[in-house]
């Protein structure tokens, strides 16, 4: 920063188009200078270690070169020499915000390769937890985007209730961010007791909390003066910069992969995907509000319908199914050794009553098959796995040789296709609007880097 | 997960009673491979998108191709070390039919590919994290330089013969 | 004019003490012993209301945040802001071989001195005040902006991009912000006769009480108008671009530490307080209390303070309660002592009501951008002010074309003449022109939204 | 799976009504749901006098359950230090006595580097490694993370209670 300012290559005059710019006229007759200016790697609204090197000429930005890999730890190349299972932990990490899709992608790439069935209740309690992780995203999106807009209050609204489902999170997986709790062909635990009437109770809570957001933000001049019309994308730039998420969403287009590509058991719940047409920073804002208020919907229709109910309940059947085999167990043992003075039972009663003996339904489970983790091997192959995650798509793309080991992970992280467009959104607007349209984008810098 | 057509059939993978049948193209590759293009059918990946060889000779011819059938997002390239030979596979997504295709191409000796930016921009940083990473170097590339290491690394971190020789680095060694 | 007031009492003091207060050159050294003391009391005040006022703005942030704020050092963390000064003050003083030191120095004190001289403008009663000038108005606002000097040379000074765009931002900012609060001011100007801040606050004391003070009678356009550009002038929230925390990092303070750093931080408070303070004594009655100038049941009307209004019943006439409490208690000037406390109450419950909301503000607003300000306070606080200017002419005009303050109270008959214009003034003329900005807010919208989509 | 256009909840640009007016207004509704939150309950946790309530599965310092007696639990299979995607954090050294039985004569795990994700516990055969509601680590040297058997040791009640709270049979021998 200490620099002095380099002499202009190119005057700004030379450039041609820079008059038609978005709202902001040159007055060409004024001898100006361009000035490089390096944003970050350490800066307060570029949200992790990015480093962005803009040519601005007063406060319009003319150039823009993003630098990233500040953040890298080699996640692709950890993969390689751990263990499936003790590389899951470490995923977490890549995308710190909504780290239960991570675990979604790499655990669903591996149940595609070893073939593993995944019980009802166990996709259920991950699609509540993913919803969840979805509204806390969002929720830290809304509040720091507020924040670089410079309103601070909102900044803690939104962590008030991100803390309430971070409580959630700490009581199912016992981690309120690294959560590493989805398994392959199951979950760690099953949900601690009570624990769907504690979800009820949070997400009752948030759509007046979301009202008050709105009230704050939503319709303030100075929100929509910063937002409205500021990094207008067409449908066309996204797909050339590989963008997804709310962003493709923004720009009318209803890109989301549960409606278009149901993981899970999304064709089993009803949503709408929210969609807006401007493709502005203002239509990012609204649409991510939306998808805040859909994800409730959602936690509320899968809470209802939940296989096995709560897990006192399951956990107070499963009992009952232990003594009834209890007794059938005892009773074999009596038809074989009878003991003296007593009659033995009818072998053919037995065989019948273990025939009708009731038996936990597959899908009230939380593990599928049981692996076991410390030499599971999925068979060689491969499998390119994506999820909507809050960002966009979020792809895992997983080659196995046979071993313990993975040969390859690769991840398509959201945020680093997100990234790229942020150039060409940002040449010829303001300098302000930097923080407007990169907060907009929503980027994590570790999923950037990995 | 995310195809028009059922899961993948294992039989594919598990070998039959038999000596194991050349595998058939799937819908796409059939309908690429009538426009005379030239590919190779991989089968299914385990989640079910299909996977199509390209030579790195019809991978410009392929694509566009691809793309004029709507494929039109690219979602990421990927470089794979084989130790003896490096692959870029492209995935590549349909905003049309929301499929997911799967392209691998084995780079030749000298570890080039054509670059797929002309076609899909977004390839750019992609191809340049390929190329940071492993070594695969992108024929046409517009600005094919480092992006995730810094700019004076030596040597591709993700191949398997990679050894941490810089002598620049110091580290904490316990 | 009031004789009896703090500088006229330095005076007689000194007479008392034996100096020939006639004599030219006595008064030379006297002009200068007052200058010197007043600073010392400045300096003294406007520190104790800045560390109030920076635990207040945390304390209320936290409020409105559901938070506690802070309640570690001291009883509910009053001891706060005296533990951040102590940090800062043995803070080490970092300064780079690219800065230029002379100007990097100067900057801080640059920015503080016109801050603490607008102290001494301020009438807190009619006592205590620095100095009462009958161009008072006009010089408060001309030493206003000197400090933006300030700000433009430490983001020169520091050697710093984002500095310099803050300090280039404050310039802009400060020129743009000038005109319409010097704007909103003459309206006031014109009303009261007199720029003499002392003045202006008697001029406010009417039969409608809080109604009669400037900020309604005049226009309230005239008071929105100030408050906005007080706010920009100080570089509040919203308004806060020269420092803009996430974008320009501190703006044009990110290279300083220490001391000096701790000097940009009390010039700002400071400023936020005179800048509330000079809002409450343009509109906001000044030490008048609530019902002042408000008729009595009895006869007369309310005195400025209600001390000193003879509400107390005695011999058959009604006395002021100070004046019962000094006969009653037989201390000598008791009666006047307690109608300067309640005068400087008044004043300073008023100027924490303003200050109050700008840290409200603060909680609430995001920023602005550069364009956005400009245009606001060129397109639209401007014309507004121009507006409400010319309203205040021909009402002044109107009602009282003998052009006499004494029938400015007189009777309500005289007001209705009055209350038809501005009624018609301020809400036709303000009304076309919002419809008329808001076409053109609406067009530019339209032309952005035309920008490609899907 | 399903061509279907997908369904849409299509948000409305907002309308283009009187920005001057509305704007205040609309400056007003948020300034008054900022000041309606004055009143509520402070959400702060003053934390080193109250301590947050934590979740019995939290995932916090490792401990060492011992058996119901106080002896060790821990038969030295060494599937925690494998399963641990840290290189060598958990290093257990043993032996075996005259009757084949593992004695676990030292068992360290080096707490600055742990990332507290819990694969340790899960593969655990014996439920002996375990998790505490404790994140109170902090200490003024690298060397002093590195807790050794000693300090993992959860001595007979202590792991007798930790059992029963986590839904374990509590006494085992």
């Amino acid at each position: 920063m200490t620099t002095a300012s380099p002499a202009p290559e190119l005057s700004l005059r030379d450039k041609p188009g820079f008059s038609d710019l978005q709202g902001v006229t040159v007055e060409h007759g004024l001898n100006t200078q361009d000035m490089v200016v390096n944003i970050g790697p350490q800066h307060p609204s570029t949200h992790g270690v990015l480093r962005l090197v803009t040519t601005i000429n007063g406060e319009i930005v003319k150039d823009m070169e993003p630098v990233i890999g500040y953040l890298h730890r080699s996640k692709e190349k950890m993969a390689e020499g751990r263990s499936y299972f003790q590389y899951q932990p470490t995923i977490d990490r890549v995308e710190y915000l909504s780290s239960f899709y991570d675990h979604y992608v790499y655990v669903t790439a591996i149940e595609a390769l070893a073939d593993l069935k995944v019980p009802k209740r166990v996709e259920y309690i991950r699609m509540i937890c993913m919803e969840l992780n979805r509204i806390t995203s969002h929720l830290l999106w809304f509040g720091t985007f507020l924040l670089d807009l410079g309103a601070t209050s909102p900044f803690f609204y939104a962590f008030r209730e991100r803390e309430a489902i971070f409580k959630l999170f700490e009581d199912i997986t016992g981690a309120r961010m690294m959560y590493n709790y989805f398994r392959f062909g199951g979950v760690n635990a099953d949900a601690p007791p009570g624990w769907l009437d504690d979800v009820r109770k949070v997400i009752n809570e948030l759509p007046f909390r979301f009202d008050e957001y709105e009230a704050i933000a939503n319709k303030n001049p100075i929100v929509m003066d910063r937002c409205i019309g500021v990094g207008v994308t067409s449908y066309q730039d996204l797909l050339d910069y590989g963008v997804t998420g709310p962003s493709m969403r923004a720009c009318g287009v209803a890109q989301d992969m549960r409606k278009t590509n149901p993981y899970s058991c999304y064709n089993e719940v009803e949503f709408d995907v929210p969609t807006a047409t401007e493709g502005d920073v203002y239509a990012r804002y609204k649409v991510r509000m939306a998808e805040m208020r859909e994800s409730i919907r959602i936690v509320h229709q899968l809470l209802d319908n939940m296989p096995g109910g709560d897990s006192a309940e399951l956990r107070k059947l499963e009992k009952e199914h232990a003594k009834v085999a209890e007794e059938i167990a005892a009773a074999k043992k009596r038809v074989t050794v009878a003991k003296k003075n007593e009659e033995a039972p009818n072998a053919a009663d037995v065989a019948k009553m273990a025939e009708k003996a009731p038996e936990l339904p597959f899908d009230y489970r939380t593990t599928g098959q049981k692996v076991n983790l410390m030499v599971f091997k999925p068979p060689a192959g491969e499998a390119f796995s994506m999820v909507e995650s809050p960002r966009g798509m979020l792809g895992c793309y997983l080659v196995s040789d046979g071993t313990p080991k993975a040969y390859r992970v690769k991840w398509r992280g959201a945020s680093f296709s997100n990234l790229t467009i942020l150039p060409s959104m940002m040449i010829g607007n303001l300098y302000p609007d930097l923080m407007a349209i990169f907060g907009s984008l929503d980027i994590i810098l570790p999923e950037v880097d990995r | 997960m995310s195809d028009a057509s059922p899961p993948a059939n294992k039989a594919d993978k598990t070998p039959a009673d038999d000596a194991p049948e050349p595998i058939q193209h799937g819908p796409l590759g059939k309908a690429l491979a009538d426009k005379g293009l030239t590919l190779e059918a991989l089968g299914d990946d385990a989640v079910g998108n299909e996977t199509l060889g390209v030579a790195c000779a019809d991978l410009l011819g392929v694509a566009k191709a691809l793309r004029d059938d709507g494929f039109d997002l690219l979602l990421s390239v990927s470089g794979m070390d084989y130790k003896e030979y490096r692959q870029s596979v492209t995935h590549l997504y349909s905003t049309k039919t929301y499929q997911t295709v799967t392209l691998k191409t084995d780079a030749g000796g000298d570890d080039t590919v054509p670059s797929l930016v002309p076609i899909w921009p977004a390839a750019d940083w992609h191809e340049r994290e390929s190329y940071d990473l492993m070594g695969i170097h992108y024929e046409g590339h517009p600005d094919l330089r480092r992006i995730l290491m810094p700019i004076d690394w030596i040597g591709h971190p993700l191949r398997k013969d990679y050894k941490e020789e810089d002598p620049r680095l110091v580290w904490n060694r316990r | 004019m009031n004789p009896y007031n703090l500088p006229n009492w330095f005076v007689w003091l000194h007479a008392q003490l034996g100096f020939n207060v006639a004599d030219p050159g006595v008064q030379v050294l006297l002009v200068l012993a007052w200058g010197v003391t007043l600073f010392t009391l400045i300096a003294v005040v406007a520190k104790a209301a800045v560390v109030f006022m920076v635990l207040m703005e945390r304390k209320v942030l936290a409020w409105v945040t559901q938070r506690k704020g802070p309640n570690r050092v001291g009883p509910f963390g009053l001891l706060q802001t005296l533990a951040d000064g102590v940090k800062l003050l043995f803070k080490e003083d970092v300064m780079t071989p690219q800065q230029d030191k002379f100007l990097f120095t100067l900057a801080p004190a640059i920015f503080i001195f016109p801050v603490f001289v607008l102290f001494a403008f301020v009438p807190f009663t009619d006592f205590l005040f620095g100095v009462a000038l009958p161009v008072g108005a006009l010089l408060v606002f001309a030493l206003s902006s000197i400090s933006v000097i300030g700000m433009v040379l430490a983001g020169w000074a520091s050697n710093n991009k984002y500095s310099l765009l803050g300090g280039m931002r404050s310039a802009a900012q400060a020129i743009s912000y000038e005109i319409p609060l010097v704007l909103a001011v003459l309206a006031v100007v014109l009303f009261a006769g007199s720029m003499n801040l002392l003045d202006i606050v008697e001029a406010q004391r009417g039969p409608l009480g809080p109604l009669s003070w400037y900020w309604f009678y005049i226009t309230p356009l005239a008071f929105i108008v100030f408050l906005i550009s007080s706010i920009a002038e100080v570089n509040r929230i919203p308004f806060d671009l020269p420092e803009a925390e996430s974008e320009l990092v501190s703006g044009y303070n990110t290279e300083y530490s220490g001391m000096k750093f701790a000097m940009f931080f009390l010039a700002e408070y400071a400023a936020l307080f005179v800048m509330c303070a000079l809002t409450v004594v343009f509109f906001f009655g000044g030490y008048n209390s609530l019902l002042a100038g408000v008729a009595l049941p009895w006869g007369g009307t309310m005195e400025a303070t209600l001390i000193s209004t003879p509400m107390i019943p005695m011999d058959g006439e009604m006395m002021p309660l100070g004046v019962w409490l000094q006969q009653t208690l037989h201390v000598p000037n008791l009666s006047w002592l307690l109608d300067q406390l309640e005068k400087i109450s008044w004043m300073v419950l008023k100027i924490y009501t303003f200050i109050f909301f700008a840290m409200w503000l603060r909680g609430t607003l995001p920023r602005l951008k550069p364009d956005q300000l400009m245009g606001f306070s060129w397109k639209f606080l401007i014309p507004l002010s121009l507006i409400n200017l010319f309203a205040v002419g021909v009402q002044r005009f109107w009602a009282y074309p003998n052009n006499s303050l004494d029938t400015l109270f007189n009777s309500i008959t005289t007001h209705i003449p009055f209350l038809i214009v501005w009624a018609v003034i301020v809400f036709g003329g303000v009304g076309v022109f919002c419809m008329l900005m808001s076409r053109q807010l609406n067009a530019k919208t339209r032309k952005r939204f035309a920008a490609p989509s899907a | 799976m399903t061509n279907e256009p997908s369904k849409s909840q299509h948000i409305e640009a907002p309308a283009d009504d009187n920005r001057v007016l509305s704007g205040l207004l609309e400056i007003g509704r948020g300034l008054k749901t900022v000041l309606s939150h004055v009143g509520r309950e402070a959400v702060t946790l003053e934390y080193p006098e109250v301590l947050p309530d934590l979740s019995v599965r939290f995932h916090g310092r490792l401990c060492l359950l011992t058996k119901s007696d106080g002896t060790d639990l821990c038969i030295g299979c060494k599937a925690c230090a494998r399963v641990c995607p840290c290189d060598d954090l958990i290093q257990i050294e043993m032996h075996r006595d005259g009757d084949k039985k593992p004695v676990i004569d030292q068992f360290t795990i080096d707490m600055g580097r742990c990332i507290f994700c819990g694969n340790c516990t899960e593969v655990c055969p014996v439920d002996c490694i375990k998790m505490l509601p404790d994140f109170e680590l902090a200490d003024y040297s690298r060397e002093a993370l590195v807790l050794d058997k000693y300090d993992l040791t959860l001595k007979g009640e202590d792991a007798d209670e930790w059992r029963r709270t986590h839904g374990l049979a509590p006494s085992v021998t």
